[in-house]
């Protein structure tokens, strides 16, 4: 218990950022004034949570500004919490050297997104596979073929909802 | 009664040179196991027979005994007859070739004109057994297979031509009867390294195996072939490596000739000579085949066109030279040596200028120094 | 040029080949249907998605300490950095201290781990070349140091032995020696590859600016790894963000020049040696003490999230978790090095021969286990 | 040109050197004492039963659910010679779903279980490696001959069950 109790506290200390995540913090409200933007912090992380509609032209602004150029995207995520779906981004600035997640809900029933694979080609695969697994809509992806899975499967293996196969004993 | 005799004749000589050609095969193929295993720090076959050597026998009866898969889709005429296409020369070009002093099947004054001739025929096979086993990779390998060994004709025959030149005579026996002073590599070392690059290149071995390169196309023509029709094209192979490493010992290594060897002996030693010179050989094309990587078909093909028809033609000038003004014998081997060694030069010259380009910085960021490591 | 004009002038038909996913040189189950005109490649189209085993929908349903076992079948050439990265990972979650002598043999076992990718990047590299003698000495090297794993970790390959909050056990007494032994051992295979298929004249034709990637393209993809360092981009997460105790080793990052397979290849051949320098280092700096903090078998880590980096032999490997503070992690997520890296393959293909896009396929060093998880 | 003629030397100089190989069926690479085989069952010779009790905990723990346990009373306990109350009525591993993780042997509170060093165990079935609680006690016991292990931990005698 006593681990966890320490643990616990840890969250609770406010300030786990490094210094360059700390400098990036001061400077994002500014860059990001055009938006609706909640920054927060998580671990040592800095969270960004935007609106769906936001995402994409903020995404440039943060890849184009010469105190962000977020030029790496490190990672694609989504994330089920059963109510909505948030799509995670992870991204990383190779000349600054720095790393920023910037969060966006979207609801389970019609999730539906701009892409970013005109910002980050390398957002290609991870939509697509997004998509497999979650049925995430990417609009503007240039096709949303099955990656992961074949052609004409059902149902979204990702979700919590999916009804895993029962287990059989061969 | 007397054509009984003859056919019985014939059909039993055919017999033997088969049983021959296939015995050879067989040790060719424990040959090179044994060797590319002891090249890569293995011991190759060990279990079958002492040493393994039974073992190219007990592959040849596994692949006897295999099943032969037909895909639904072949042209099946063309499908059964281009194993032979390809099989049947390569046996065909071995009624000419001597192993010793007199002992051949037919001594032919064309000799050398019908084994390019023949030799050429194997092309055919491999295109046909491309194209009629409708496989995608196996249509690629035929047509490389075309490609590759037509251009490498050329200066194959252009070295030959040289040989021919000095010996005054495509006569194989003839060929090597002359090379009792000094063998013919000495007088053209140009040419013995042309004539061993295009060889291999022919029979499709690496550095030259594009054809049935296993990590692209899978084995290229041969690849819906199994069982007894894939053993022919395999045997065919090993007796083109034979008959090419043959041949570069009739050619420039002087036959079953070997200095101090004289009289009625050389019949009967010189099998052995001959047999050890042509080993000899076959284990340097195993050598490469441990060592080299494998080259791309258009690197393959200029160098083929931009290399080695020049420098044949070169052989060719320089050997029609040799014969016209009398030079001596020492003479004509210097300048070979000159044009193979400057050659050399240029090439690896050419390689040191761009030589800084190969190589791969270390970057260290706090002292941000960087030191080269190539 | 009039290459091109002939080209246009002859009425040729492109042919889809089929390449995988059983071909031999596609490295698993990866499979490319290619537009081929000729030999020349017109279009790529890579598919993938055979080994699709779910690893991340099973994390959600497995105990943190079962996790260790499915990252250990993520990239299953460098199972040991992926266990290091999880186990960091739930490590970071609850704010735990890993002991200094766990934290060096975790050091040492992950370049050892490292290096036997590498080697066996450099053999079969060879193989898709078309020389077949460069795989037997790496298997052979490779082999030496899947003997001392399983001294110290019990297992070839899946070794579970990184645990959290340290590793298993203790090395053996004898570790220390047959490191070093080894250390010699691989530098000798090493100088023979090198040798051997470094310099060859045929080798550098096949390789040197074939499937060029220019660091602009490179970023954008999110390339890591040495395919990234490759193109000229210094970016190594042991020197950048270090973690665990790589800043207390003095090692070099290699950099290639101009992208091609050449320069990947030869990046992986110098972070052989850089890798085995970390290892003399911290072999010289092995301290005594305890190897794991004790933690309790259930682990319950607090709510919340976490990102964590390592550097893989293929890449970067990111780990994003989110715990709901229950037993099980509420959402794993990796991100798969081989798999940003496979993403150039499209662009790299086109306009290539089909003998080079073997080439560019191995230069990648892509493990199927991991792009289809 | 000096590139090709390196690799040559290489392949050359490496061909007289002595193999590394193993023939195999004939030779076996020495196993290493911690090597990990599949799990088996230890024999406790003291009082000739297992020490298994049945208590469920690494079927429980097991990544990819590939034992099944029961347990029953134990006859020898009435008898007053085994401490254990409990004992292992049947035990099933399937070897070709066990992934060899060493998690069993982790969480077991009384020895019983142990990563033996068997690892040839090609079949002809599917199923064939399905094995019950006897050959799983033979295997143990020729690991334990093999490498005369003892028991770590003084086994918390008489608790016949465990506490997770």
């Amino acid at each position: 218990m006593a681990e966890k109790d320490k643990a616990e506290e840890a969250i609770e200390s406010p300030n786990r950022l490094d210094a360059k995540s700390i400098a990036l913090q001061t400077i994002l409200p500014s860059t990001l004034s055009d938006f609706e933007v909640a920054i927060d912090t998580e671990f040592d992380l800095l969270v960004a949570t935007v609106t769906p509609e936001d995402l994409k032209p903020m995404c440039l602004v943060l890849r184009d500004n010469n105190e962000t150029t977020f030029d790496y995207l490190l990672l694609l995520c989504v994330v089920d919490y059963e109510d909505y779906l948030q799509v995670v981004y992870h991204l990383y600035s190779t000349t600054l050297k720095h790393t920023l997640v910037i969060k966006t809900n979207v609801s389970p029933e019609e999730p539906s997104l701009d892409s970013v694979t005109s910002v980050w080609k390398g957002a290609d695969w991870y939509e697509r596979e997004a998509h497999d697994l979650f049925g995430v809509l990417f609009s503007g992806h240039p096709s949303l073929s099955p990656l992961l899975l074949y052609e004409g499967f059902e149902g979204f293996p990702g979700r919590r909802s999916y009804e895993m196969p029962e287990y059989k004993e061969w | 009664m007397s054509l009984i005799i003859d056919v019985g004749m014939r059909i039993s000589l055919i017999l033997g040179l088969l049983t021959g050609l296939s015995v050879v095969v067989l040790s060719l193929v424990w040959v090179e196991r044994k060797f590319l295993g002891r090249i890569q720090m293995r011991m190759g076959p060990m279990v079958v027979g002492p040493y393994g050597l039974l073992q190219p026998v007990a592959d040849a009866i596994k692949l006897v005994a295999k099943e032969d898969l037909l895909s639904p889709w072949v042209d099946r005429i063309v499908y059964w007859v281009a194993p032979l296409a390809v099989f049947i020369p390569s046996f065909m070009i071995w009624v000419t070739i001597p192993i010793s002093r007199d002992i051949v099947i037919r001594n032919m004054d064309m000799g050398l004109f019908y084994i390019i001739a023949f030799s050429v025929l194997s092309i055919v096979g491999l295109v046909a057994a491309g194209w009629a086993s409708s496989n995608k990779y196996a249509v690629l390998g035929g047509f490389r297979a075309a490609a590759q060994l037509i251009s490498y004709e050329i200066p194959l025959i252009m070295a030959v031509l040289g040989v021919a030149m000095l010996a005054q005579s495509l006569n194989l026996q003839e060929i090597v009867n002359q090379q009792d002073t000094y063998v013919y590599a000495l007088v053209q070392p140009l040419g013995l390294l042309i004539f061993f690059i295009a060889g291999l290149a022919e029979i499709g071995r690496t550095p030259f195996d594009i054809h049935p390169a296993e990590s692209e196309v899978v084995g290229g023509p041969f690849v819906e072939y199994s069982g007894a029709h894939w053993s022919i094209f395999f045997l065919a192979e090993y007796i083109n490596t034979f008959a090419i490493a043959a041949l570069t010992v009739l050619l420039f290594l002087g036959g079953w000739l070997l200095p101090g060897l004289s009289g009625g002996a050389i019949t009967t030693v010189g099998i052995f000579v001959f047999f050890a010179k042509t080993y000899l050989v076959i284990l340097v094309i195993f050598w490469f085949r441990g060592t080299y990587p494998r080259l791309r078909i258009d690197q393959l093909m200029s160098f083929g066109w931009k290399m080695l028809v020049p420098l044949s033609f070169i052989n060719i000038i320089l050997t029609g030279c040799y014969m016209f003004y009398g030079w001596p014998a020492w003479l004509m081997s210097i300048i070979s040596v000159t044009i193979l060694v400057s050659v050399f030069w240029l090439v690896s010259k050419r390689m040191n200028n761009t030589k800084k380009e190969y190589t791969v910085h270390i970057y260290k960021p706090e002292s941000s120094e960087v030191k080269n490591a190539g | 040029m009039v290459d091109q004009d002939i080209n246009k002038k002859l009425d040729t038909v492109q042919m889809m080949v089929n390449m995988g996913p059983q071909h031999p040189s596609t490295h698993g189950v990866f499979r490319m249907v290619l537009a081929v005109d000729g030999e020349r490649i017109v279009d790529v189209e890579p598919h993938i998605g055979y080994l699709h085993r779910g690893s991340e929908k099973l994390c959600e349903g497995e105990i943190y300490v079962q996790i260790v076992t499915l990252f250990d079948r993520l990239d299953y050439l460098s199972n040991l950095n992926n266990e290091m990265v999880f186990c960091r990972a739930v490590e970071k979650l609850m704010d735990l201290e890993v002991p200094e002598r766990a934290e060096y043999i975790r050091v040492i076992l992950c370049e050892l781990n490292r290096v036997a990718s590498h080697l066996l990047f450099i053999g079969t590299f060879g193989l898709d070349v078309g020389a077949m003698t460069p795989s037997m000495y790496m298997f052979r090297d490779r082999e030496k140091i899947q003997s001392l794993f399983e001294a110290v970790t019990g297992a070839r390959m899946m070794h579970n032995y990184i645990r959290i909050g340290g590793i298993k056990n203790d090395v053996p007494e004898d570790f220390d020696q047959r490191m070093r032994s080894l250390i010699v051992e691989l530098k000798k295979g090493l100088e023979e590859a090198d040798k051997l298929l470094s310099f060859n004249e045929i080798f550098l034709a096949r390789t040197k600016n074939i499937g060029t990637m220019s660091a602009k393209m490179a970023i954008e993809y999110g390339v890591s790894g040495p395919s990234l360092r490759a193109s000229g981009v210094p970016i190594d997460i042991r020197k950048d963000h270090p973690y665990s105790i790589y800043d207390r080793f003095d090692f070099g990052i290699p950099i290639g020049e101009v992208g091609d397979c050449w320069d990947r290849y030869y990046v992986r051949l110098e972070e052989v040696r850089q890798s085995i320098s970390i290892m003399e280092q911290a072999l010289d700096q092995l301290p005594d003490g305890d190897t794991i903090t004790p933690t309790r078998f259930l682990l319950r880590p607090p709510k919340g999230e976490v990102y964590v980096r390592g550097e893989n032999p293929r890449g970067e490997i990111g780990v994003y978790m989110i715990s709901d503070g229950t037993d099980k992690p509420y959402r794993v997520k990796v991100r798969p090095p081989s798999f940003c890296n496979l993403m150039t393959i499209k662009d790299l293909l086109i306009d290539t021969y089909i003998a080079d896009a073997v080439v560019i396929l191995g230069s990648l060093d892509i493990v199927l286990g991991e792009v289809d998880r | 040109m000096l590139g090709n003629l390196k690799g040559l030397l290489v392949t050359l100089s490496t061909m007289l050197r002595k193999p590394v190989t193993y023939q195999y069926p004939k030779e076996h690479k020495p196993i290493e004492s911690r090597y990990m085989g599949f799990p088996v069952l230890m024999w406790d010779s003291q009082i000739s039963e297992p020490y298994c009790t049945g208590c469920m905990v690494c079927v429980r723990y097991c990544p990819t659910q590939c034992m099944t346990a029961v347990m029953k009373d134990n006859p020898l306990h009435a008898e007053g010679v085994s401490k254990r109350r409990k004992i292992v009525d049947s035990f099933e591993i399937n070897f070709g779903r066990c992934i060899v993780c060493g998690i069993c042997v982790d969480v077991c509170n009384f020895d019983a279980i142990e990563m033996s060093h068997e690892h040839e165990l090609s079949k002809y079935a599917r199923n064939d490696n399905r094995s019950d609680l006897t050959r799983l006690l033979e295997m143990g016991r020729n690991y334990q001959e093999e490498t005369g292990w003892e028991p770590k931990t003084n086994a918390k005698e008489s608790e016949g069950e465990a506490s997770s």
